[in-house]
């Protein structure tokens, strides 16, 4: 970072951090940074342990005969998976960002109930371990799937344990988003009406909705399904009565809208850094804050499109593949805003705007394939392959891994009180971005061409392919291990930050001091511009 | 409660009408109805939820937000509903005319 | 490894038809993709930021561009529903008449192939070019994925259930089968071989194999074997409706529905027999044989009551 | 909590996040509609697979009607129901500011409530008897129907079972309302716990509401 301003001593002030010591004072907290922290850590430690299981699985498929038994294959894409997902993914940037941000952006001194917060902090790392005791005690080899009948009746590896861990979570991510939801709508500050929240706030919202309406029902299914595996009663086994295929159903209507969960918030995050480091207002906030919600609502009407080739009714596929295509248009037209704010900007390239341009690109071509995927006849011929693999790690890792890190980045010092090293910072975007799309691009070919996901084995012609994703996963797998070590130096080491270092719009910055002090600000703040008001006019248009 | 307190007769009325839907739900059942026996028994469901919801449960006189809610939860119920039902209703509907 | 090419090989002619549309959308996602990269890397070097004190102006939206950059790709996607959908119809609806059937039972973690002459065959398939081919799709543990990317079709196969899909070989040639849904332990290796022939070296293949039995004399004795014969004599209309000339009609069922007599209806129709009722015929007289006919005999069973209405171009041999 | 470094001064009940009662109290509110709204859900879940069972396999859900207990039922529904308006009469009790009917209203309610879980024992056993607990020992009189009906007897298990853990959280909160009550902890400005706890009492009753006529009035179509 380029700063050299002259920064307070903000060192001495009293924040957060050095509010009170000791353990106590972390794990019964009930600040929602501190809360934030700790989810930080954890959401850190399962994704590393997620991506293990990633490359360990990249290292089999180096052959096309495999190294590790195909039982061990299975069991390592199922725990990653779940994983990934259920315990990375899901909570990232709301349970991190969003639990840290929230709050001061909208001008709170904590979320609505903050007992609550660390209730559900509580929950999570509760359902990690029943998870993890899970593939200690010899892993789980569904997918993170969990279809039935094969996961019902036929796995017989440790299902109910992993898939009650699975249940555990999701009420921690149910506690959050409700959280979130009441607190926006009861703990505005003055003047931060609606038309002026930030827009990751809005995008929050979206997500919170998802996640509180969705996830009941995946846990009711997720139930349902350990009931079956202690009774075998036949809800949904075939040779019993049941309908497998209604599992499918149950699983999806969560499991679709939880990849909006997945992605709104790191939508939201971009949206601020787009801002930020264009020093813009954001081109046509109505429109992307409308569209996180256009997202949130038609995101819950198109889980059929998972079921083109399932034995669902071809007129049911007909209207969720319609509906599927209907969703694209809200996220193209962020993607279109995003690029329309850059327009007679003034475009820094710090650190989180590269991760900002990752999210960009990689977004689309994560969105655009997208597109294949509802289209029916191509769904048929690339469902269950590799271009579905390549298709979700485009949305989830090119998209919401790269905005969590451009997030991290862009709050760290609002997070730490100090800076981060900025060379190292975009050494280690360029690296990851080049690992990924060398990773993840062969995927999109080998898709096209045929080879099944799950597949511990593989025909020979798939074989340079997948060398090459190999290779790029060690790419990337380094590409994520620099922004740990000099972020942890930084934590400690980093010179200190002063309150604005990036000169960001927003209460968050402008009206709390760095690091926030418990109750996140000295004076009552008071909204009394639009959100994102770089220009600084003091009389605003009317927005679009 | 920003609203003030509901007169007992209301609750107490409500009390009585649930009761008396119990009862007219369990002898309806015992009609030979077909198919409507089920709609009926539904119906008679969804009055007494309603009856519920409004008086008991005060969202009468509650904000517009608090509705809002309410609704919200039923209508998302509706989606999982509506839609997994089209799928299973559809399965066996032949393709009607040629496609090729 | 010969050519490298981002197309499998292309084997049918419904595969034509997806690649065209295939590259239909490679083209829209690409010039989508280039445009927003071109503005993007437009935007971010022309107005890359010049001094630390710029203040650009504000722009707050354009109404007329987000209309345009909503309905102009909506309008090019309702293309891709369109064409996408057609094709998807068309691959998931065997023709009514003249297909030649072949019946696949998965199981972990093999399939096993019948062919109405009787022969069966092991993760192998074979097809003669220019006749349209319809898969009957049965598992008897979990579900599977029957996969030829050489076709570019699959069809999950459910337990329960019967799925269909046809096409239509026209390039001869060995291609890959592969189960596309995860099935457990040996997943990766229930994989097999499609064979494409000319008519002429099919009909050869076809007798080569040591087949005593059509699948419907195997059927037949299927149907004598669990009793069926005591009531559904043939030819005569008693307590049971008759079963010729059953398959492949509309029926009447006594809740003034009507059902094509399909292998799915007939599937249900033995193994739960109070499902669907025909008009005129009373419930509870069939005994339920859920759980008691083993997939392929229960297919043997169909194809054999198949052979009651076909005439005669079914049997091959 | 680190509350030394507040300077406004908060009534004892209103936590420090909040800028007054109101907001508090509307948050309460909101997040205990926010949180049924999932419980909707969660139960929606299963009504969707009972609807879709109940249309595949109509006349086997039919015929488990002849081992529902109906009278067990019907009684349940009006324990129910008057437990209902007890805790109504509650909330109104704690709005009021009067402390006695509030205790008295609260333990009534909760005999109900006891009273309707003593009853569904009664009924889990009568179905223990008569092997209708899915699984292994399951056996069904009609064997045209058995592996549907054990489909049905999974879900009446399932459901009537879920909610009887939703009525034991329930009896545990109303014990916790009625040591509050009994320690003055509520007054006329702050009753939300009394408030919310009924909203989630009224919301069990509504499940069972439906439950009812689903399972066990199906038996007389046809």
């Amino acid at each position: 970072m380029s700063t050299t301003l002259p920064h307070p001593e903000l060192g001495v002030q009293t924040n957060y951090l050095n509010a009170d010591y000791g353990w106590k004072s972390w794990l019964f907290t009930t600040d929602h940074k501190r809360i934030a922290l700790l989810y930080l850590f954890s959401i850190t430690a399962f994704f590393f342990v997620g991506g293990a299981f990633a490359v360990a699985m990249r290292v089999n498929l180096l052959s096309p005969n495999g190294i590790f038994a195909h039982d061990t294959y299975n069991k390592l894409f199922t725990m990653h998976g779940v994983i990934m997902v259920f315990f990375f993914l899901v909570p990232s940037i709301p349970a991190t960002l969003g639990n840290f941000l929230i709050p001061p952006m909208i001008g709170a001194r904590d979320l609505a109930f903050p007992r609550i917060n660390l209730l559900s902090w509580y929950i999570y790392i509760v359902g990690g371990v029943m998870a993890l005791t899970a593939i200690v005690r010899g892993g789980v080899d569904t997918g993170w799937t969990f279809y039935a009948p094969f996961s019902s009746t036929y796995s017989n590896t440790h299902v109910i344990l992993a898939a009650m861990g699975v249940f555990v979570a999701g009420f921690s991510s149910i506690l959050t988003g409700l959280n979130f939801i009441i607190t926006i709508h009861t703990m505005r500050c003055p003047g931060m009406y609606w038309s002026r929240l930030p827009l990751f706030v809005w995008g929050h919202y979206a997500t919170a909705l998802i996640q509180v309406l969705a996830t009941p029902v995946l846990a009711i299914t997720i139930f349902l399904l350990c009931l079956e595996r202690v009774l075998q009663a036949g809800i949904f086994d075939p040779n019993l009565g049941g309908d497998p295929v209604l599992f499918q159903h149950l699983f999806w209507f969560y499991s679709h809208p939880a990849v909006y969960i997945m992605i709104l918030p790191g939508m939201a995050v971009i949206s601020e850094l787009v801002a930020c480091f264009s020093r813009k207002a954001i081109f046509g906030y109505g429109f992307v804050a409308f569209s996180s919600v256009a997202i949130a609502v038609l995101g819950f009407l198109v889980w059929g499109h998972h079921l083109f080739v399932a034995g669902q009714s071809m007129y049911a596929s007909m209207v969720f593949s319609f509906i599927s295509f209907l969703v694209a248009v809200p996220s193209a037209i962020k993607v279109f805003n995003w690029t329309a704010t850059m327009y007679q900007g003034s475009v820094s390239y710090d650190t989180p705007m590269l991760y900002a341009f990752g999210f960009i690109g990689l977004f689309t071509i994560g969105g655009l394939t997208g597109l294949f995927l509802a289209t029916m006849a191509i769904d048929v011929h690339v469902t269950d392959t590799y271009f579905v693999i390549a298709h979700f790690h485009y949305v989830m890792v090119g998209g919401m891994v790269m905005a969590y890190l451009g997030g991290i980045h862009f709050w760290f010092p609002k997070i730490t009180g100090r800076l981060y090293p900025e060379v190292w910072a975009k050494f280690a975007a360029l690296v990851i971005f080049v690992g990924f799309n060398l990773t993840f691009f062969p995927q999109f070919i080998l898709g096209y061409l045929g080879m099944p996901r799950r597949y511990a084995t593989y025909a020979e012609e798939f074989h340079l392919l997948n060398v090459m994703s190999t290779a790029g996963a060690s790419i990337l797998g380094i590409g994520y291990l620099i922004p740990m070590i000099y972020l942890a130096w930084a934590w400690r080491h980093g010179p200190i930050s002063p309150q604005n270092p990036w000169h960001a719009k927003g209460l968050e910055w402008e009206q709390s001091p760095t690091p926030p002090p418990t109750f996140n600000f000295i004076e009552p703040p008071v909204m009394t511009e639009p959100a994102y008001n770089y220009s600084g006019a003091e009389e605003e248009v009317e927005l679009g | 409660m920003s609203h003030p307190a509901v007169p007992i007769r209301v609750y107490v009325g409500v009390f009585l009408a649930l009761i008396a839907l119990t009862v007219t739900t369990v002898a309806v059942s015992k009609l030979e109805l077909g198919e409507y026996n089920f709609v009926a028994a539904i119906t008679i469901a969804l009055v007494k939820a309603l009856l519920v919801v409004l008086f008991f449960m005060h969202v009468k006189q509650a904000s517009a937000m608090t509705k809002l809610f309410v609704v919200a939860g039923f209508f998302w119920m509706a989606i999982l509903f509506v839609f997994t039902l089209s799928d299973y209703f559809s399965r066996n509907w032949l393709p009607r005319g040629k496609w090729w | 490894m010969g050519s490298f090419s981002i197309f499998p090989p292309r084997a049918s002619a419904g595969a034509a038809e997806v690649d065209a549309l295939y590259g239909f959308l490679l083209f829209v996602g690409i010039g989508m993709t280039l445009l927003i990269f071109f503005f993007v890397f437009v935007f971010a070097i022309k107005y890359r930021r010049k001094s630390p004190e710029d203040r650009p102006k504000a722009i707050h939206g354009s109404i007329p561009l987000e209309i345009a950059w909503s309905v102009i790709p909506f309008l090019i996607m309702l293309v891709m529903f369109g064409w996408g959908t057609k094709l998807y119809f068309q691959n998931y609806s065997p023709p009514t008449r003249d297909t030649l059937d072949i019946y696949i039972t998965g199981k972990q973690w093999m399939w096993k192939i019948q062919y109405p002459g009787g022969q069966r065959e092991i993760n192998e398939l074979h097809v003669p070019t220019g006749r349209a081919v319809k898969l009957t799709l049965a598992s008897e543990d979990v579900i599977h994925s029957f996969y030829i990317p050489a076709f570019r079709l699959k069809h999950d196969v459910v337990p329960g259930s019967y799925q269909t899909y046809w096409f239509e070989p026209t390039k001869p040639g060995r291609y890959h089968i592969f189960c596309a849904e995860y099935c457990g332990t040996n997943h990766s290796r229930m994989i097999g071989w499609v064979t494409v022939m000319d008519p002429v070296r099919y009909q050869t293949w076809l007798s080569g194999g040591n087949t005593s039995e059509s699948m419907a004399e195997l059927g037949e004795r299927v149907f004598e074997q669990y009793g069926c014969v005591t009531c559904h004599v043939l030819d005569q209309q008693g307590r049971v409706p008759s079963l010729r000339n059953v398959f492949g009609k509309p029926v009447q069922l006594d809740n003034g529905q009507t059902v094509l007599a399909d292998e799915s209806y007939i599937r249900e129709s033995i193994l739960n027999p109070n499902a669907k009722i025909v008009k005129g015929y009373h419930r509870d007289i069939m005994p339920v044989f859920q759980g008691q006919i083993g997939e392929e005999s229960l297919l043997q069973l169909i194809v054999y009551i198949k052979s009651l209405s076909a005439p005669a171009n079914e049997v091959s041999k | 909590m680190a509350s030394h470094d507040l300077a406004l001064q908060h009534p004892p009940e209103l936590k420090h996040h909040f800028d007054d009662a109101g907001q508090q109290r509307e948050s309460s509110i909101l997040g205990m509609w926010a949180f049924l709204a999932t419980e909707i859900l969660f139960f929606g879940g299963m009504f969707c697979a009972y609807t879709i069972y109940r249309s595949l396999y109509h006349e086997a859900f039919a015929s488990t009607s002849h081992f529902m207990n109906v009278t067990i039922g019907g009684i349940n529904t009006a324990v129910l129901i008057c437990s209902s308006l007890t805790m109504a009469l509650a909330v109104r009790a704690a709005q009021l500011g009067q402390k006695k009917p509030l205790i008295w209203l609260l333990i009534l309610t909760l005999i109900l409530g006891c009273v309707f879980l003593g009853l569904k024992a009664v009924e889990y056993h009568e179905k223990w008897v008569d092997h209708h607990i899915p699984g292994p020992g399951f056996h069904y009189a009609d064997a045209r129907y058995a592996q549907q009906a054990q489909i049905l007897f999974y879900l009446y298990f399932a459901m009537t079972g879920l909610h009887a853990v939703h009525m034991i959280v329930g009896a545990g909160l109303l014990i916790t309302l009625i040591v509050m009550a009994a320690r003055n902890r509520f007054s006329t400005a702050w009753y939300t716990p009394v408030d919310m706890i009924g909203l989630y009492w009224h919301f069990v009753d509504i499940v069972w509401i439906f439950l009812f006529p689903l399972l066990y009035l199906i038996g007389h179509t046809k």
